[in-house]
């Protein structure tokens, strides 16, 4: 079981901030693949990579990452602090 | 250092007394405080939406990235979340130092970091609806230079 | 503008209220202030001198320059004189911007050239009596990337 | 007649922050020669013109910078503002 967060733009195209998931995917990359395939609120939402950063039990990640041994991800636009 | 990631408003004035009055040895305090804009008068007001937990942690890792690279008395970030108006603070940072030019780097690459790597989301309201700010190319590539 | 050269001792957070206030169109504020620095813990106080007539126009000139060189909504210089006890603010420079990257690049500029180019002479009076401070060759030498 | 002014170190050195003088000296430098000549202290705080700056109604200027029309001068160490 894995927490996956969605956060700004990327939270209202899916419409939930968050879920648990039950994955098999071994990669980020697989998770997106997985979500993706599931409705077109996914498939919208993890269109265009570029524009999507993730992180990995709240660091900094990359989308070829491995998934083993972590329990939250979370999917978001760019950020824009400060 | 303190870091604090909140909802509530605050006051440059009474921030910055506090910090100075928190490193009285050191000679010099730069402070930098983040406005919200209303340059075509047509906004609102500012949602800003942040990543609880991960907002404090990287915040905090960026301030002892910057006590590592210069020589900091101690350094403060504020930043806030949720609505804001026009007119009002967003966040600010400031630095304390025995000399200026490390509080001022030190400031700068702060104001960098957060820019681009804090998560924080600024969404801006105006009367006929509301936009993501996109992150700007010109931040991103501020980070090259620390 | 302002510029102020005073005896009196401020509070930087009253000034960084006054400054923020006036300027709030400015998304960017960034604030220095220099405090008598007592490393030793033998520093009894810190005495002042300037050319009264021709610091107030030096410090002008500098803040037009600054307001030529980056787009400033507004800056301020305070500077004190006489007699200064450890720990008081000797002078603070706060600067409004647009953007943060002319807030932080005007402040700088304004520090460097008022640390080599303002008439201003420092003291340090300590217990085995009193000295001139003497100009660093770094701050010269920070003008050049000016 | 010219104001000339003192500060910091320098005005220790000569023992009054301002006088009024009725000189020829064309240049700065010029001035300097005439003061040096008058009393030891003088000499003392001219001694070293590398550690000594001046300053022409109000503007820095330089050692060979011409008198004329000029009322105000003024000599000190660099500078240690801010």
């Amino acid at each position: 079981m894995i927490d996956v967060l969605y956060f700004a733009w990327v939270r209202e195209r899916i419409g939930l901030p968050r879920e648990r998931l039950d994955t098999a995917a071994r990669t980020v990359r697989d998770l997106i693949a997985e979500l993706t395939a599931r409705e077109d609120r996914y498939a919208l939402a993890f269109a265009d990579l570029t524009s999507l950063r993730v992180a990995l039990d709240q660091e900094l990640s990359n989308f070829d990452a491995p998934l083993q041994g972590i329990r939250e991800v979370a999917f978001f636009p760019p950020m824009t602090g400060g | 250092m303190r870091v604090s990631v909140q909802t509530a408003v605050f006051d440059l004035g009474t921030e910055s007394n506090a910090f100075a009055a928190s490193v009285p040895t050191a000679g010099a305090i730069v402070t930098f405080t983040g406005v919200v804009r209303d340059n075509a008068g047509t906004l609102s007001a500012m949602e800003i939406e942040h990543y609880p937990g991960m907002t404090e942690k990287a915040i905090a890792a960026m301030i002892e990235q910057a006590i590592t690279r210069w020589t900091l008395t101690d350094a403060l970030v504020i930043h806030r979340y949720g609505r804001l108006a026009a007119g009002e603070p967003i966040m600010m940072v400031a630095t304390a130092a025995p000399h200026r030019g490390d509080a001022f780097a030190a400031a700068e690459f702060l104001m960098d970091y957060l820019k681009s790597r804090a998560p924080f989301w600024k969404k801006e309201i105006g009367a006929d609806g509301a936009a993501w700010v996109a992150a700007l190319s010109s931040d991103e590539a501020a980070l090259t230079r620390w």
